[in-house]
């Protein structure tokens, strides 16, 4: 499938030519990797069912199938915008120095980041547990150096504690995904979830593998690695890191729950998961609050935000209980993912041209941003309301459609979280806009001047994040595509 | 009892000491250390699988023997990172720990473009 | 015929294996590096000898026979090699604490680190000269490690 | 059959022994040494399991060259051992850490004593299909016929760690040579030995990686042992590695996984879909991608060991 490929074979290329080349051949695969991924949603929309490709012929559980589904292209064309957007914003830090025949971390950078793009769509798309392993293997190798990218002793600290949390979560997603194959004889997800039962192999395999996830996703208690490692990098890598590559693991555990082990998963097991997102949006956004870098705020963020990816699990197994359709709440989970994806890759991208422009990112002292940066402001603002759930953001149609279904399976334990957090966002995203708009002192100038284009990337990946609750307009349920002809099969 | 299922108990346990020592040990070196052993631990376990389901005169099911082999590699590929960023670390400050002596409120969120 | 060959494999299998054992005893009772150096080279050049002599009447010639000897051949090529740089290095660290190979009152208390830590040094040893100075200061507290000898406590 | 339980019992013992040991003991130095004994005990645990082609991985890949990056990484971290070790886990976090263990450890048992009798396989599957394969080992076939994506992948992880190991260099020693800590005596007994054993270690590398296709070994194997013979004739100071800005060692590098890409994309044109060979064309395109990648995993797994550029090329 092209959609993987393209951008390893792009990695491959650039890595041959070197220096300035390296930008250009990344840039170019970006322009090729986005119109792939159209190319699969039109394909997906025309046909109506999931977009599956038997690779090499050999038909599972012998092969290895890729499957695209509506979650699949949902998230591949996701992901294709946001880079591209962190593509064009990084062509002013990550150039090349005239000069200079190769600089080291432009050169990674741009090999990183299209190597992070093949890998989360091969997560995405992927339909064999082991390649899927491979694919978490490949995310977190392209990921981590993007921490340490600038090598400062802390930033080299953080890398490795992600790395060392990032090893063990896959480690134990490997164990789970043995188990299931000592048990059930396949890797292969349709045919897993025809033959996975409730049992102790199946619970043991589910426990590791959402562990695992968990680990790499950064869900309260395991977040500690996260806000260090996401702060220290610098913008468009933040960007990266925290808009997409968490979403990588999450998408996973998300696959398995409800593909893989639809009949294995409780409504406890759900809910101790949704408590756990809980906690991360209450300990994400007090702390969060309480920064004085506006790095390791959006950082903190993101820990909350993550929270909220998780509160759809009981949701979901809530309403297959009630037996009616789960696809609102798995609907309010992927627009979260979407929303937050482009909003806080503008956040860190915005943060990034706020240091630029100030030569620091403490959160008391933004006086004068506004006036310099007027656009970065404004992206500011609007990914924040979407953070926060304002109307019309995608944020706000997310968190919509996840309270309503709380209230419906009678679960208003996790809509009264999900207001506290919104209420706990809307005061540090107010915080910080208001400082920015302060008056300069007289005679302050900018450190340096931002491109214009830079500014407006940074709007584009907010206005998306802002403008998606138009989703709700969409005539068809899109994530849906493929997936109810799967569920047929799996429910007796 | 036969090999594999003692095998099976052996990469069990080898996956507890793995996550033990983890946990436990608080220097890097020895946290690699125990993410190998777990690692193998998972292999084994797989191995045993593998092993059970020999059949048509192989002596074991060659699709876990061959992902076993992918496996070891990609760890290895994982330790050789793991030891560089921890050699790197030492080069910046001889102190090789992963606690952070400041707390994370002090640390510094500065691009490298500055 | 077949049996003769048998009663050959086991015995001289068997005479291997003693000699592993006497090398192990060796290592673990030996009061210093050269004489465990010592120790362990007897077992392996020999025990290992003798249990590739046991085997080859039961291997298929000439393939595997060859394989086999080459196998001996090169543990032993191996065995002299890092045998003689653990000795120079053992040497090398002795030269100005040699007061520390010994241990400290000739029992097997702390058995193996002595070795590991002239292991440990070796690199650092010959490398001091082309390397950072940064590295040149890890040189330093590892003297120091070898003085004391042991784990601290 | 009871005296080979006999044999695996003892290995079992022998091999949680080693393991408890390599996680409790205080000296690092100490643990890793203990790490590559278990890792050739494993070996022979392989061999018991009949998965000669992981046995032969674990004990160059496993044992060899992870155990080479362990021993440098902890002689040279030797100087902060007795400064790290004063930070020792409460108490508390001990317990946890053991229960945790031990339920994790318990679980698998449980798991491993329910497994389904009889087992569930590929075997009779990878063995009808092996003929259109063309070649004789089925591991062989599983990794480039039937999952030839994983491989793939696996070849691109090592590359992207390589990027990474690379990434942590300093910015000045970008595009220099990465320094093998070598102890080199161009007349000493480690060159000596380096020269007789290189040539014959080159030739078992090459061996054991061409009858990868119809017995045990394979690439990975091969190349790892490649891998190890050039690292020690540069520990012993007969070569040198050469500098990251290189372009043939880029190039070599990323020809593996770029022929291995093309092949299969031809399969679209040539065999109807991606990572399919044509009728008859198995082996030798399996044969050529092998061959592709074979420098490119011999460069990248012996740069792996060397670790980040640190010396700039003389200007």
């Amino acid at each position: 499938m092209l959609a993987i490929l393209v951008p390893f074979a792009g990695m491959l290329i650039g890595f041959v030519f070197g220096g300035g080349n390296a930008q250009r051949v990344a840039l170019a695969t970006l322009a090729a990797g986005l119109a792939i991924a159209i190319a699969i949603a039109n394909a997906l929309a025309q046909s109506g069912k999931a977009v599956v490709y038997i690779l090499g012929g050999w038909m599972p559980p012998l092969g290895v199938a890729l499957r695209a589904d509506g979650l699949s292209v949902v998230m591949l064309l996701t992901v294709a915008v946001v880079i591209c957007g962190i593509g064009v914003y990084a062509r002013a830090d990550f150039g090349t120095p005239s000069g200079v025949k190769e600089a080291r971390a432009p050169l990674i950078f741009w090999l990183l980041l299209l190597a992070v793009w093949g890998s989360l769509n091969l997560v995405f798309v992927s339909g064999d547990l082991f390649t899927l392993y491979v694919a978490l293997e490949l995310l977190t190798f392209a990921a981590v150096p993007l921490v340490s990218l600038d090598g400062r002793t802390e930033t080299v600290r953080s890398a490795l504690r992600y790395l060392l949390y990032a090893l063990l979560g896959s480690v134990l997603y490997l164990l789970g995904a043995v188990l299931l194959y000592g048990a059930y004889g396949t890797l292969d997800i349709p045919l897993l979830a025809a033959r996975v039962r409730p049992e102790p192999a199946a619970w043991a395999a589910l426990a590791l593998m959402i562990a695992g996830l968990l680990a790499k996703t950064a869900l309260f208690p395991l977040h500690l690695w996260l806000p260090p490692a996401h702060a220290g990098a610098p913008a468009a890598a933040s960007a990266v890191l925290s808009g997409l590559v968490i979403k990588g693991s999450w998408f996973l555990a998300m696959r398995l729950w409800f593909d893989v082990f639809a009949d294995v998963v409780t409504l406890p097991a759900a809910q101790t998961l949704a408590a756990l997102g809980a906690a991360a949006i209450l300990v994400g956004n007090v702390v969060a609050l309480r920064q004085t870098r506006l790095k390791l705020l959006i950082a903190y963020s993101t820990v909350a935000q993550i929270g909220y990816l998780f509160l759809m699990f009981p949701l979901a197994t809530g309403l297959a209980t009630a037996g009616l359709d789960s696809a609102m709440a798995v609907n309010g989970g992927m627009l979260q993912a979407i929303s937050h994806a482009t909003a806080k890759a503008a956040m860190f991208m915005a943060a990034g041209l706020v240091y630029t422009t100030l030569g620091h990112d403490r959160v008391a002292d933004l006086r004068g941003v506004a006036s310099a940066l007027p656009m970065t402001v404004l992206a500011f603002a609007l990914a924040g309301a979407s953070l926060i759930g304002l109307p019309p953001s995608g944020g706000f149609l997310a968190k919509w459609l996840l309270i309503s279904v709380a209230i419906t399976t009678a679960q208003w334990w996790w809509a009264l979280v999900m207001l506290v957090g919104g209420l706990l966002t809307s005061v540090y995203v107010f915080i910080v806009v208001v400082r920015t708009l302060a008056p300069a002192h007289v005679g302050w100038n900018p450190k340096t001047t931002v491109p214009r284009y830079q500014q407006a990337a940074v709007l584009a990946l907010a206005l998306c994040s802002f403008l998606l609750g138009a989703a709700v307009l969409c005539p068809v349920d899109v994530t849906q595509i493929g997936r109810t002809v799967s569920r047929n099969t799996v429910l007796p | 009892m036969n090999g594999p299922t003692l095998f099976g108990l052996c990469a069990a346990a080898l996956v507890g000491f793995g996550l033990y020592g983890l946990i436990v040990n608080p220097q890097p070196l020895r946290k690699i250390i125990g993410f190998n052993i777990i690692g193998s631990g998972v292999f084994l376990l797989f191995g045993a699988i593998a092993r059970r389901g020999a059949a048509v005169g192989m002596g074991g099911d060659p699709v876990p023997q061959a992902l076993l082999i992918t496996g070891i590699v990609v760890a290895f590929s994982a330790t050789a990172l793991a030891v560089a960023l921890l050699l790197r670390l030492f080069d910046e400050g001889g102190l090789v720990t992963l606690a952070s002596e400041a707390p994370p409120t002090k640390t510094t969120a500065d691009p490298p473009d500055a | 015929m077949k049996i003769a060959l048998d009663i050959f494999t086991i015995v001289a299998v068997m005479a291997g294996a003693f000699f592993f054992l006497a090398g192990t005893v060796g290592l673990l009772r030996f009061p210093d590096p050269l004489t465990r150096l010592h120790a362990l080279t007897k077992a392996d050049n020999l025990g290992l000898g003798l249990v590739v002599l046991g085997l080859l009447p039961q291997t298929d010639w000439p393939l595997d026979t060859i394989k086999l000897v080459t196998i001996w051949l090169f543990a032993l090529l191996a065995g002299a090699t890092v045998g003689q740089l653990m000795a120079c290095a053992a040497r090398r660290g002795g030269s100005n604490t040699v007061d520390t190979l010994l241990p400290p009152n000739g029992n097997t208390v702390e058995l193996s680190t002595p070795t590991y830590q002239i292991v440990g040094r070796q690199p650092f040893a010959a490398e001091t000269n082309r390397v950072p100075s940064r590295h040149r200061d890890a040189d330093l507290p590892l003297n120091s490690t070898a003085l004391h000898r042991g784990p601290p406590t | 059959m009871t005296l080979a339980l006999a044999v695996d019992i003892g290995l079992t013992l022998l091999i949680l022994a080693m393991a408890a040991w390599t996680i409790a003991v205080r000296d690092t130095f100490a643990s890793v040494i203990g790490f590559v004994t278990y890792g050739l005990l494993l070996t022979l645990v392989w061999v018991r399991l009949a998965a000669p082609d992981v046995a032969l991985t674990e004990a160059a890949m496993g044992g060899g060259l992870t155990g080479a990056l362990l021993i440098g990484a902890a002689a040279r971290l030797r100087s902060t051992e007795s400064a790290s070790r004063t930070e020792r886990p409460s108490v508390l976090t001990r317990t946890l850490a053991a229960v945790l263990s031990a339920a994790v450890t318990a679980a698998l048992a449980i798991c491993v004593l329910n497994l389904p009798d009889p087992a569930p396989t590929l075997a009779p599957a990878a063995a009808a299909q092996l003929g259109s394969t063309g070649v004789g080992n089925p591991v062989t076939a599983v990794l480039l016929a039937y999952r030839a994506m994983d491989t793939l992948l696996e070849a691109i992880v090592v590359l992207l760690a390589l990027v990474g190991v690379w990434s942590l260099a300093h910015d000045r020693a970008w595009g220099g040579y990465p320094q093998l800590r070598s102890h080199a005596d161009p007349d000493g007994i480690l060159a000596y030995f380096a020269r007789v054993m290189a040539p014959v270690g080159i030739i078992v590398g090459i061996y054991i990686f061409w009858i990868g296709a119809d017995f045990p070994g394979g690439k990975f194997q091969g190349a790892t042992i490649l891998a190890a013979m050039w690292l020690l004739v540069i520990g012993a100071g007969l070569a040198h590695l050469p500098p990251v800005s290189q372009t043939w060692l880029r190039v070599l590098l990323v020809a593996g996984p770029l022929v291995f890409i093309v092949i299969g994309f031809a399969g679209l044109v040539t065999a109807e879909a991606v990572f399919a060979y044509p009728n008859g064309y198995a082996k030798p395109l399996i044969l050529a991608i092998e061959i592709a990648l074979m420098p490119t995993l011999v460069l990248a797994l012996a740069l792996l060991v060397a670790g980040a550029p640190q010396r700039m090329p003389p200007q």
